[in-house]
């Protein structure tokens, strides 16, 4: 029998370790690429030892300029941003990015994407051998340059295709980062599992738009910008749910978690991690908030491993 | 740098659609410089979903209570309302929970010692200037040349004047001081005082016909840049500007909020500065 | 040359009159299915004629008991609702809720549905005969139950069968709505344009999912729900700007829209029309709101035709 | 019905956890029933989305000022702060603009005069029956049995026995009153008064056992029912139920905003009711 000491430390310490693809985090919290830079913007706001990963913003294999501004716009709960997947590239990242990220105790998963097939081929293979690199996360969100500009992700060929191409370049775990912008998504979540991706995340941006009346022009200078934030939450919850059920490879939540509650709707619908994206820019130490509200949830619910709540939906 | 989760101390108009916030923020003097912002939000409020961006206007101490408890220190923001969120922000009160993110970005560089300064203010565009004008009147001669669309838009200038700034103010409409464009002051000025070094804030217009003046004679001007912002540290990368050695295979693209809002002049790329769309009131919502 | 009155009255009174496939609106704003009963329920509330048209609750062959309870979840400027497509049928609707529309001089468009293509056809072709009825619009977001589930809206070919058929069976201007559930909507646009629509709706809601993390169940009986409301403004208008482009039928924008700078973004990047839906619920005046708002605007910027709006996004 | 664009009277808690809002509302009084409810909102506010609904537990007027206007018709409502949408009504101050749409759906059935009334509340649900007393104490001799969790829980009872309601209170812990559940005091007293009128309104597991002592008695029993609602109005059918003759090919929906919250028990399928899940606070956002 336990005495009271021992069972009060297993009420107050849940376990909240997960395993993604051989990936140890501490903690089932992480930031979702491209809201969290290359990791230093935020090393003062955040204790990067206290996450699960960290994720760069996505690189290509040359440096690149992105688009025009006005690149970001503000909706009702939500945000569009078109970027356009601006980036150091994938050799400066490699040697001015990285040895800051060398210090820090927490694994580096790099995003990357590629405008052609080879492209992304590269990118992986120059990746494969930095140690530092614990894992990657191919963002297939990304338009097809040679194929007229069809977005990887929302063709499933294309999408085994470029997966089973990375698969091939890179041995260390691998994380294919889903587009919602598609009819059905467990179509694209089975043709990367079966191309040998080893963890999904899901979702990437929605496509949308935003008009000024009174110029009547597009508040993005690119027209249309990627919707982030927690309007989309509950798009992302479904479509987290659908995957986990489609799939038996580790699936990681990211739309519009603002709050531990947020992360929890993932973890129970069958996320066994979760991203945080565009919360990082309300609050610098989201994160951190995050993942204390799931140990307190835990602490609450008496649950000692978070692992007890992936997929533990009732329905 | 730091997330400040504090509260308002007071809050009010101080001309039409403009007013004046002071925020609790212990320590923050010591670690801001002229120049430099903060990323503004409500505590536990949606909408606006992000933080807004806002320059210091000064930092300062209350006297202390009769409560006997040290002077507290308050971080100032002057504001125009403009939107959605400096309309909730103007219906703040004293106690309101805040968050200031900051200080954030790269500030004046204050220049030599006994240097001739004119600084250039359009608007709201006078705020960083105040905090850089407390530094620059400790050991150089400054001059304002401030300009607004009407009177209402001309603030604080007594508060310069009080720092020792001679103060130089034009409207569009001549309802105070000249009639016309700060720009013309300040050719008359640089023409009197040709080795002052110019600091200018306020529309991009208005930096840009500061910067025509300025490049010709060869003088030093540092601008103060607005632009929309997500993060305000540098992780968006919503808030670039074209740098000067700009080109397809060299963007040279300089993140307002991390390499800014300052910029020297020569640091950027005038001919591609775009500009940002109006918006019109509400639509940000 | 103009006098003051003269100059004054054109300035004050623009033209709020548009034309969908023929049938004639005083001014561009109408209901959302299924957010204003059969317009009954909101008449102490509107003026019924201030408003271009009415549109019914979608009706199906038979009574329709709909989805268990809770159907309905609030999320963040959003809301989930899973009613299941609820109504009395076309039989009693003609019977017992079309005599007060009658009385009410706006032109009535009916919402219908099938579970099957037969389905379709017969709600159409009871309505065919209806002289109170000014138009059809067609929901293709509907399971259908013997092509295994697989909804009409997300499949071209099955969307242009339906459409065709109704097409033959109705001679009425015939709206036909788009689901925003799909990877490419121009797709499904062309698709129903080439089966003979006379307009296109767009969107209906976004499939998403609320989870209640204390009893970790769906905060819906059904599980998953659609979103609606503000939070997916931005997709609607993005969806409508590329349908706009995409065929010559006019299309009536969809989504999110609670005030008249919402409707004219909708109007800016193509739409003809608008529909309002969650935000009657809000406001039940919310539609007479958006019609003095739209005739404000136009005022304001010198506009005499709200139809010079149509489609007039600078890019 | 209408929509009431108006403002707070006065907010304030009654007891933890319970406030006591006046809104004013010119004209109310005279188109509400006892047992109808209003949907209400914040104006300009977003979140949260929705509007929610509230009986009505009064109408009333505030006395003249000294201004020589006439009096105020106010509407009160009282409420318990369980999510996101109280939350943000319990900070609300007097003048805060707010909107009311109603008075909504079927009230009760005041039945005959004379008879004995027997009114039982759960907690909140006490809300439709103080109105209904109001009207009720003109004609009938009227008991009120009053259930909670704990003291905090029993509500206006004094307001009750001012109209000479002679009330009986129990709560879960023994607080006050009697402990136990109100319905053990429902078969004491059905026994003495067997040919009563009943009026519940609570949880719906109260109302049930309500109803299960009630049926086998042939008491005439009147429910006032809750259901998450949008519309309000009949419009979005959210909020159906059940009734009575329910089965597959005939659903006998009712919307409990239109066709109830008040239904006759013989109106509904008992052993049909769903009980809504218990959201946890916050979640609803
Ligand atoms: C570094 C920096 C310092 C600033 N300092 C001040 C200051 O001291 N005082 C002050 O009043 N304002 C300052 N601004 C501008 C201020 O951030 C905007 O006015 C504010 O964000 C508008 O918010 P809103 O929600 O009221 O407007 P919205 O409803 O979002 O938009 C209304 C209008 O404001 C403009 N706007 C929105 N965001 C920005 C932005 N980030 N920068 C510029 N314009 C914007 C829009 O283009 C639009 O015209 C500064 C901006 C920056 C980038
Ligand atoms: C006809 C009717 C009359 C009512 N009268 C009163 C009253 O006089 N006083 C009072 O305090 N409450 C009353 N309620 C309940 C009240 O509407 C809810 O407590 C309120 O909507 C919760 O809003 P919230 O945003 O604070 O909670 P949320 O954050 O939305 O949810 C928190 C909790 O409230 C519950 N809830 C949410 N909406 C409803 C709803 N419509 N009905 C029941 N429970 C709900 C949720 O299930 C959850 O448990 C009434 C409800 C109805 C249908
Ligand atoms: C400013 C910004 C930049 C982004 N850049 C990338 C990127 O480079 N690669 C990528 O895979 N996703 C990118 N995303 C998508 C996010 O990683 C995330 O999938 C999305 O924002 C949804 O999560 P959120 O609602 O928590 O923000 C970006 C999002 C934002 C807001
Ligand atoms: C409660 C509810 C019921 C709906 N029922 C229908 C329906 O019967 N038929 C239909 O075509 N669309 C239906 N819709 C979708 C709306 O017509 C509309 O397309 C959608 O809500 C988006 O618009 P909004 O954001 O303005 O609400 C329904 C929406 C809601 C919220
Ligand atoms: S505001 Fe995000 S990078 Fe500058
Ligand atoms: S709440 Fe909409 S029908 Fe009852």
């Amino acid at each position: 029998m336990m005495n009271c000491r021992e069972e009060k430390n297993k009420r107050s310490a849940p376990n909240l370790a997960v395993d993604i693809a051989g990936i140890h985090l501490r903690n089932p919290v992480m930031p979702a690429s491209g809201t969290f830079g290359y990791g230093e913007e935020y090393a003062t706001y955040l204790d990067l030892e206290g996450i699960g990963a960290i994720i760069t913003k996505g690189l290509s294999l040359k440096p690149k300029a992105g688009n025009p501004t006005p690149r970001i716009a503000e909706t009702i709960s939500g945000m569009l941003n078109a970027i356009g997947l601006q980036n150091v590239g994938v050799d400066a990242f490699i040697k001015y990015k990285l040895p800051f990220l060398r210090e820090i105790n927490t694994p580096v998963i790099v995003n990357f994407f590629g405008n052609t097939l080879e492209e992304y081929g590269e990118v992986a293979e120059r990746l494969s051998d930095i140690p530092e690199v614990a894992g990657v996360e191919l963002n297939i969100s990304c338009p097809n340059v040679k194929k007229g500009g069809i977005v990887f992700g929302t063709d499933p060929r294309a999408a085994s295709e470029v997966v089973a191409l990375v698969r091939k370049n890179i041995s260390k775990p691998l994380i294919v980062k889903l587009t919602p912008n598609v009819t059905d998504i467990t179509v694209t979540a089975r043709a990367v599992e079966d191309a040998g991706a080893d963890a999904i995340s899901c979702i990437n941006t929605l496509t949308g738009m935003a008009v000024d009346v009174r110029t009547r022009r597009p508040r993005l200078a690119n027209t249309t910008g990627g919707l982030s934030g927690p309007a989309i939450r509950p798009i992302a919850v479904r479509m987290v749910h659908q995957v986990a059920q489609a799939v038996k490879i580790p699936v990681i939540g990211v739309g519009g978690i603002m709050r531990a509650m947020d992360a929890l709707e993932f973890l129970i619908v069958g996320a066994t991690a979760v991203q945080v994206g565009t919360a990082n820019f309300v609050d610098p130490g989201a994160m951190a908030g995050i993942v204390a509200g799931i140990e307190e949830f835990c602490i609450e619910e008496g649950i000692s491993d978070v692992r007890e709540l992936i997929g533990s939906l009732e329905v | 740098m730091k997330n400040y989760k504090t509260m308002v101390l007071s809050n009010q108009e101080i001309s039409p659609g403009y007013h004046r916030m002071r925020i609790l923020a212990p320590g923050f003097d010591e670690i801001s410089r002229p120049g430099q912002f903060v990323m503004f939000r409500v505590q536990m409020s949606l909408p606006p979903l992000l933080r807004r961006p806002f320059g210091i206007f000064r930092t300062g101490f209350l006297p202390p209570d009769c409560d006997g408890l040290p002077p507290k220190e308050y971080l100032e923001l002057l504001y125009k309302v403009v939107g959605r969120g400096t309309g909730i922000m103007s219906d703040l009160h004293e106690g309101d929970r805040v968050e200031v993110l900051g200080p954030l970005g790269k500030g004046f560089d204050t220049g030599n010692p006994g240097e001739e300064k004119i600084l250039v203010g359009g608007g709201i565009g006078l705020v960083p200037l105040f905090s850089l004008a407390l530094e620059l009147t400790k050991t150089s001669k400054v001059r304002l040349l401030m300009g607004g669309r009407t009177r209402d838009d001309i603030l604080a200038v007594t508060e310069f004047e009080r720092l020792g700034v001679e103060t130089y103010v034009s409207t569009d409409d001549g309802s105070l001081g000249e009639e016309g464009m700060v720009t013309q002051v300040l050719q008359r000025k640089l023409d009197k005082y040709p080795h002052a070094a110019v600091y200018a804030c306020g529309p991009l217009p208005m930096l840009r016909a500061v910067h025509d003046i300025c490049a010709p004679r060869g003088t030093s001007l540092q601008v103060s840049l607005e632009a929309l912002m997500a993060c305000g540290v540098g992780a968006c990368l919503g808030c670039v500007v074209k740098g000067r050695g700009h080109s397809e295979e060299n963007p040279q693209l300089l993140c307002t909020c991390k390499e800014g809002p300052v910029f020297r002049a020569e640091q950027l790329d005038w001919s591609n500065l775009e500009k940002e769309p109006d918006y019109c009131e509400g639509c940000a919502s």
